[in-house]
């Protein structure tokens, strides 16, 4: 019982790292830069797909995943360029709206260009092994995997948005930008680079699960509002509170899921509680995110206004 | 409305992320449309609605085909959900409704209804089979696994219609769940004698690759709507070796199969899954109920030889029961790759022979 | 009873005391300015005053009822109205309607759901006479959002004069207005002199020593001494925290 | 060092600018005085390329940077201290002040030399500094880029007097090593102290300009214009 | 504030007439599936212009508004499975029920805003999502078909198409005109206030607290109407009236037609969904060219499709 529980507590940082990674491109756009982008599933859909191709293309994954980080920076300065660059000023909702059709414009195209069947990725040879951890459950060297390109991002960010100066910039940016530009900086250049080198990560967090997860047309929309959850859980605008966040919504999914019945049943009925833990289960991370802005109203990290 | 024009409408969900069941489904009608020509020797016009796996925007799609279009036949759903919002509104306006995948128990027991046919199965039988199956194994300890919602609480209830052992565990996992890793860590600790899963869609290809990632492959995974040649593509090595129940398979030995997987692989270069198969089934079942009736201006007559089921499904026997679903065999499939390379279920034995669902008794067609 | 007394107020952010351990009293009708470095934790008492910022520990006794506690609205329904240091306006509204609002907060109730506000002449007619009276009359029906910065600044004045009080807190109304604006507005504090109780913030020392009844000097938290303008100007430790040489001779 | 001529601009429909010319020459020290509302901001904010010029033009040692990008004017040599102070909230004071900042003779140790207070409060966030304060604080990140011609727009808003005093001296040593300097502010006897010439604007035109003795010595432009 | 000036009155007049013709129009076309279609809309509009009353007014963007939606449709189908089938009792049923879930929700939401109020509206509508998802006896997600549309006095006078799509109008004019009044009120001005500054608001006497919940509270009451049309226009309910995408599409038809106009939510509302009809017409690839409109009016216009019409006439 006490080494499932540590595999579960292993089990739900794990997730909660691959949350992060999936989320780190929109801490970057919508936490720091204060933009709200609902095309960031989209842009780490594309990435999957492009890893699927790239990989089916060169047939090494580690080349797939490599050209991938240059297209998709590409697709982020493309949108960039052609859209978001005119809605930085404008209303959150604006940003919304726009986004909003992105999403559906790039859903449709992906689905014209690889068709509505989930498709998939070789994972290496060299990465596909695992090793023993308790009885018969064996734990994929991939994850692992996973976990230090989680990792490795999250610190990347934190360095770069705390203690550099582009960080501070782009920090000054998203709350006054005219002031950064009348300091002598050319916010434009560096909001598209950043938003480029965002929509980068989201592509390249779709490469990475790409092997593990299914690559199908719904993937996208799937996690956006689990990226959301979890920056606005560790509160906007902090690299640190959305790596808290997407731990906490990673242990308790993980944990109340496996644990969560057996606690209801200690309190009630097993057959009521089987019945209310399938209730609550679908609930939690909505729940979670509900109380901690009932009782912090910024989030974990946020700044209280 | 002439009557010698027939119009059939097609609401399948075409897009989204069920979008490639409906496309198969879609493939396989017009496949056979193809091959028939006339269907039924009538002139044909075939309308195509997505049902984009949204239930209200199919009520009016579907209203629309009936209305608007003044669709003679509609043939859909994909999901159970659909069909609940479509049934209504097509069956009130007098039009005949088949459905080549859904099939909910409601329809098929107290809620039947002259004018709706399903072509497919009940829904619970699949997951029947697999009970029946994990029986016949002698299994003692079967750990189950579905997401939460309708149809996964249905398949759990479905196998263990047919199976008496132990369940070791029984996990309602999210719908659109990503990350297995915590219920495939229960079932390592437990050790069942064998897993099965209802998992459909981008969820069974998540599980699948986990489970196998997870060393889990020792134990026996059984399965219905989880290992497909919908999914197959997705999942590929990983899949290997894992049972799913159904009533039919590619390499069902009977000649018509043969001459429709060749003529579906040719044509779309992807091997069929069962929707597929249920589609081009269905556009025979109504050519023969056509020429039989003579074609659509008397309903009732039509209603009576689609009744009689007048054509050779490419599953070999088949025949309506008196709630308007098959009577059909279904056969345990294995995932296998072929010599082509490419992945496929195939058949390894049948495990009920011309068998019914068990709502028809409460079915009162009048 | 003084209408306004301040026991033992404080707030700490963190390790930083911005308001320690304060006492001040204010009587009922007179102008009584605060003034100090900055920094010193003037606006921050206003903000605990106005209930907007809670503090950790005192009492504010204000026209003979306990304060601490209460929410921002319940204390201005008390009586007790601030202007805001760095402009806090309705910027969307037009002048008129910003004015016209808090003539709303104090007439009647606003849970009204089917009469036009707009049409209301009894709340317009109030809210126009508030802003001639700072002189920005001739911009009632322009968007406030739009307003310069100084005619944002007469705009707050009138903003907090239309909530009738009985205590007004100013936290440097006179800040950003030029020359003409500025005079006029050291008239309309003078003119409610008598009329209401006022706390006036201000760096302009030409306006604080004309118009204050009594002065209290604040550093870092505390009231170093509190007096009549002349005590105060001449107290050499004001002079050599606040107010400097030149400027203190400036202002006599 | 900054030159403009028959400059116009507007917000949407409604026009602010008129007719505005002026000129800093190098080390020189010029006011821009009006009353409330009349465009100085607006003066600022066009020849800061923040709003358009409908017409006219600015020149910044020569070169026409009418409508450019603002950051190329800043860096042409222009320093901002907006009016309302405009600190950037989420950002520390230390990032305040080196986020944007150029080499030159300014340097944070300067700058923390020049307002202690704000050393004391290097942690703090923007809006977490009193009113005062931030005014310090925007004065310092524009000394931070290492301007050749600083703008003030009412910079010592809100500062106490002794404070006020400082930025005096502050600003006179600057013009004693060359630097240019255009300034809004109330205080226009102090300004006539350490100015050298005066821009009086009315509804967007330029109505008077002339040194500081002539400002004094024609006590009806203080009184026509400015009240005083 | 919202003034009604006289081209907005004629705006509403106009879209009104038109709405109160189509019958006429369905009639000599032969099409009666436009009359179909027409009531979806309707009931829409309502639910878009509910939102539209605390997003454009109140600031306050409910992502959650679905969720109404929902609680209206659920009323229908558990009342007329228990036998009550009368329209009065529905919407009773349905606007009780709203407004106690408005008034809880509404009241721990409050606490936070902007893109926090958004999140956390989005998660109550999820948590009613998922109670209804997990509600077998209503049939989980599978939802309900309704046997009937429901009663007037006992009369099923709704089977009509017709007369279905005139109560729904009624009902959205009937709204329309509540709100618009609501705006101009005196709680409208306190409410666009807290909008634009709610610590000024404070500082002259107000709560906004207070404000802002009855607002919310009179919106979720609006939207659980819609949810009552949208119930009886399909004849069937299901827990996807009420999915995070639902909510998603309304933010997304009031900012289309314009935030803070009513008739915009109403416009918006409209407009989306017979582009969604006609543009499914042209091509099976729809959503490329609806989100390419959604792109360009957003890029083109600062204020939907209201600013482009203001600007058309200028
Ligand atoms: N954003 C804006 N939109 C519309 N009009 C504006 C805007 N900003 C300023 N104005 C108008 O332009 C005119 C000039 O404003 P400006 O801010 O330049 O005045 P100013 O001389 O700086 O005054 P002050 O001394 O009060 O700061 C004013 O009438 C003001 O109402
Ligand atoms: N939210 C906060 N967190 C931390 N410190 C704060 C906060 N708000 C204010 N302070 C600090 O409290 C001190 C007092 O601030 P306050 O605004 O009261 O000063 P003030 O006397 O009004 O000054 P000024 O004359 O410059 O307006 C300042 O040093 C400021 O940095
Ligand atoms: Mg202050
Ligand atoms: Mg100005």
């Amino acid at each position: 019982m006490t080494s499932l529980f540590l595999l579960q507590l292993l089990n739900g940082v794990q997730f909660g790292i691959l949350l992060f990674l999936i989320a780190a491109g929109l801490t970057l756009v919508f936490g720091i830069m204060d933009f709200v982008n609902l095309a960031h599933g989209v842009v780490y859909m594309v990435g999957a797909y492009l890893a699927v191709t790239f990989t089916s293309m060169t047939g090494s994954y580690g080349l797939g995943l490599l050209l991938t980080l240059p297209a998709t920076l590409l697709l982020g300065l493309a949108l960039e360029l052609s859209v978001f660059r005119r809605l930085y000023d404008r209303p959150h909702l604006d940003q919304v709206l726009a986004t909003f059709g992105l999403v559906m414009i790039i859903t449709e195209g992906v689905e014209i260009l690889w068709g509505a069947a989930p498709l998939s990725v070789q994972m290496p040879e060299m990465l596909s092994g695992s090793f023993p951890l308790i009885g018969a459950m064996r734990y994929p060297v991939y994850r692992l995997v996973i976990i230090a390109a989680g990792l490795l991002t999250a610190l990347g960010l934190y360095l770069i948005i705390s203690h550099t100066r582009i960080g501070m910039r782009l920090r000054a940016g998203a709350s006054n930008r005219s002031m950064v530009a009348a300091l002598g900086v050319d916010i434009s250049k560096l909001f598209t680079v950043i938003f480029a080198f965002g929509a980068m990560l989201a592509g390249f967090a779709g490469a990475m699960v790409a092997p593990v997860l299914t690559v199908n047309p719904g993937m996208g929309e799937q996690v956006l509002i689990l990226a959301f959850v979890v920056i606005v859980i560790g509160g906007i605008g902090s690299v640190r509170g959305a790596f808290a966040g997407a731990l906490l919504v990673g242990l308790v999914d993980t944990l109340g899921r496996s644990f969560g019945p057996i606690l209801l049943r200690a309190v009630m009925e097993p057959a009521a509680a089987g019945q209310a833990g399938r209730v609550l289960a679908p609930m939690l991370v909505y729940i979670l995110m509900a109380v901690i802005l009932a009782v912090r109203p910024a989030g974990l990290f946020g700044a209280k206004t | 409305q002439d009557d010698d024009t027939l119009k059939i409408g097609l609401i399948l969900t075409l897009s989204g992320p069920g979008a490639v069941l409906g496309e198969m489904s879609r493939d396989g009608f017009q496949l056979a449309a193809e091959e028939i020509g006339d269907i039924g020797g009538m002139k044909t016009e075939i309308v195509i609605a997505d049902a984009e796996q949204k239930p209200d925007i199919a009520a009016n799609k579907a209203r629309e085909l009936v209305e608007r279009d003044e669709v003679d036949i509609v043939v859909g759903p994909i999901f159970s959900n659909i069909l609940g919002a479509i049934h209504k509104p097509v069956t009130d306006s007098g039009a005949i409704l088949i459905s080549p995948n859904a099939g909910p128990s409601v329809y098929a027991g107290a809620e039947c209804n002259p004018n709706f046919f399903a072509t497919s199965y009940q829904n619970d039988q699949m997951h029947e089979v697999m009970g029946a199956h994990a029986q016949e194994e002698g299994y003692q300890n079967v750990f189950l696994l579905a997401p939460n919602y309708q149809a996964g609480k249905d398949s759990l209830a479905g196998f263990k219609h047919s199976y008496d052992g132990e369940i070791a565990g029984e996990i309602y996992t999210q719908l659109g769940q990503l990350d297995y890793s915590a219920e495939l860590a229960q079932i390592a600790a437990m050790q069942p004698d064998a897993v099965f899963a209802f998992m459909p869609g981008g969820m069974g290809v998540n599980l699948v690759k986990q489970y196998r990632q997870a060393g889990l492959e020792t134990i026996p995974f059984l399965s219905a709507f989880t290992v497909d040649e919908s999914t197959l593509p997705a999942q590929q090595d990983a899949a290997l070796g894992f049972f799913g129940g159904s009533n039919w398979a590619p390499d069902l030995d009977t000649p018509e199969n043969k001459a429709f997987v060749e003529a579906y692989e040719a044509k779309f270069d992807q091997v069929p899954a069962s929707y597929a198969m249920a589609g081009y089934d269905t556009a025979y079942l109504i050519d023969a109920a056509l020429r039989e009736a003579g074609g659509v201006a008397d309903k009732d007559a039509l209603i009576a030889a689609l009744e009689s089921a007048p054509f050779t499904s490419v599953r070999g026997d088949f025949s309506f029961g008196p709630n308007h679903f098959p009577v059909q065999d279904f056969y345990l499939t294995e995932v296998v790759k072929r010599e082509d390379g490419k992945f496929a279920t195939s058949v390894v034995k049948k495990i009920f022979d011309d068998y019914q669902d068990n709502y028809v008794a409460d079915c009162q067609m009048n | 009873m003084s209408l306004l007394d301040i026991r033992g107020l404080r707030k700490a952010y963190g390790a930083l005391k911005v308001t320690d351990d304060l006492d001040l009293s204010v009587e009922e009708g007179e102008l009584h300015a605060i003034i100090g470095p900055n920094g010193a934790g003037k606006s921050t008492l206003i903000a605990q005053l106005s209930g907007q910022t809670p503090s950790d520990a005192g009492a504010v006794r204000f026209n003979g009822a306990e304060m601490m506690g209460k929410p921002m609205h319940a204390r201005v329904r008390a009586g007790m109205s601030r202007s805001f240091q760095i402009t806090s306006i309705l910027p969307g509204f037009t002048a008129l309607e910003n004015v016209a609002a808090a003539v709303q907060a104090r007439q009647g109730s606003s849970f009204r759901f089917f009469s036009p506000v707009a049409g209301e002449h009894a709340l317009n007619e109030v809210a126009l006479e508030m802003l001639t009276r700072v002189g920005i009359a001739e911009r009632a029906f322009f968007r406030a959002g739009s307003l310069s910065h100084g005619e944002k600044r007469q705009l707050e004045l009138a903003i907090a004069l239309a909530t009738a009080p009985k205590l007004l807190l100013l936290d440097e109304p006179l800040a950003g207005t030029s020359g003409q604006e500025a005079d006029r507005l050291v008239e309309v504090m003078r003119s409610l002199k008598g009329e209401i109780t006022l706390v006036l913030i201000e760096h302009d020392m030409d306006a604080v020593f004309s118009l204050a009844d009594r002065i209290s000097v604040l550093v870092y938290g505390r009231i170093i001494a509190t007096g009549t303008p002349d005590n105060v100007r001449s107290d050499p430790r004001v002079r050599a925290a606040y107010l400097g040489e030149e400027t203190a001779e400036e202002g006599a | 060092m900054l030159q403009v001529e028959a400059l116009q601009a507007a917000y949407g429909e409604s026009q602010v600018l008129y007719d505005i010319g002026l000129q800093v020459g190098d080390g020189e020290f010029v006011t821009l005085l009006g009353r409330n509302g009349m465009g100085k901001t607006t003066t600022v904010n066009t020849i800061f390329g923040l709003l358009k010029a409908r017409a006219g033009r600015v020149v910044v040692d020569g070169v026409d940077l009418t409508n450019a990008a603002p950051h190329r004017i800043a860096r042409a040599g222009l320093g901002l201290v907006p009016e309302g102070r405009q600190v950037f909230p989420t950002l520390t004071v230390r990032e305040n002040l080196v986020a944007m900042a150029r080499p030159g003779q300014w340097s944070l140790d300067r700058v923390l030399s020049l307002f202690p207070r704000l050393a004391e409060r290097m942690g703090h966030m923007g809006n977490q500094l009193s009113g005062g304060e931030q005014q310090m604080l925007a004065i310092g990140r524009a000394l931070m880029t290492n301007p050749r011609l600083l703008v003030l727009d009412e910079a010592t808003e809100g500062l106490a007097p002794l404070i006020r005093d400082e930025i005096w001296a502050c600003l006179a040593q600057l013009k004693a090593v060359g630097e240019s300097i255009l300034i809004i502010d109330k205080n226009v006897d102090a300004l006539t102290r350490i100015a050298d010439r005066h821009v009086v604007i009315e509804k967007g035109q330029v109505v008077w300009t002339g040194t500081s003795d002539q400002l004094r010595g024609t006590p009806e432009i203080k009184e026509r214009f400015l009240h005083v | 504030m919202t003034r009604l000036t006289p081209t907005r009155a004629w705006a509403a007049t106009i879209l009104f007439t038109a709405f109160a013709a189509l019958p006429l129009i369905a009639g000599a076309l032969d099409d009666s599936y436009l009359i179909v279609i027409a009531t979806r809309i309707l009931a829409y509009a309502i639910a878009a212009l509910a939102l539209d009353l605390i997003l454009g007014y109140g600031g306050m963007v409910s992502f959650g508004h679905a969720a109404y939606l929902g609680i209206g449709a659920y009323a229908v189908a558990i009342l007329s499975r228990a036998g009550i089938t009368d329209l009065g009792a529905h919407l009773l049923a349905a606007i009780l029920v709203a407004a106690v879930f408005a008034l809880i929700t509404g009241a721990i939401s409050l606490r936070t805003r902007g893109i926090y109020f958004i999140m956390i509206t989005l998660a109550f509508a999820q948590m009613g999502y998922f109670f209804f998802v997990s509600l077998s006896a209503y049939g989980g997600d599978d939802g309900v078909t309704l046997n009937a549309r429901s009663t007037i006095f006992g009369q099923p006078l709704l089977e009509n198409n017709t007369a279905l799509y005139y109560t729904a109008l009624a009902l959205l004019i009937g709204l329309y005109l509540l709100a618009v009044a609501i705006t101009r009120s005196r709680f409208g001005r306190v409410l666009t206030g807290t909008r634009e500054n709610p610590i000024r608001m404070q500082a002259i006497g107000f709560s906004p607290f207070r404000y802002q919940l009855t607002a919310y509270v009179i919106s979720g009451c609006m939207a659980s109407i819609a949810g009552v049309m949208l119930a009886n226009q399909a004849s069937y309910v299901s827990p996807s009236f009420m999915d995070w995408h639902r909510s998603g599409e309304l933010v997304v038809m009031v900012v289309f037609g314009g935030i803070g106009n009513l008739l915009g939510a109403i416009a918006g509302a409209t407009i989306a969904l017979l582009l969604e009809e006609w543009l499914a017409i042209l091509t099976d690839h729809w959503p490329i060219l609806f989100g390419l409109i959604l792109v360009l009016v957003v890029l083109y216009s600062r204020d939907g499709l209201s600013g482009l019409f203001r600007r058309s006439k200028s």
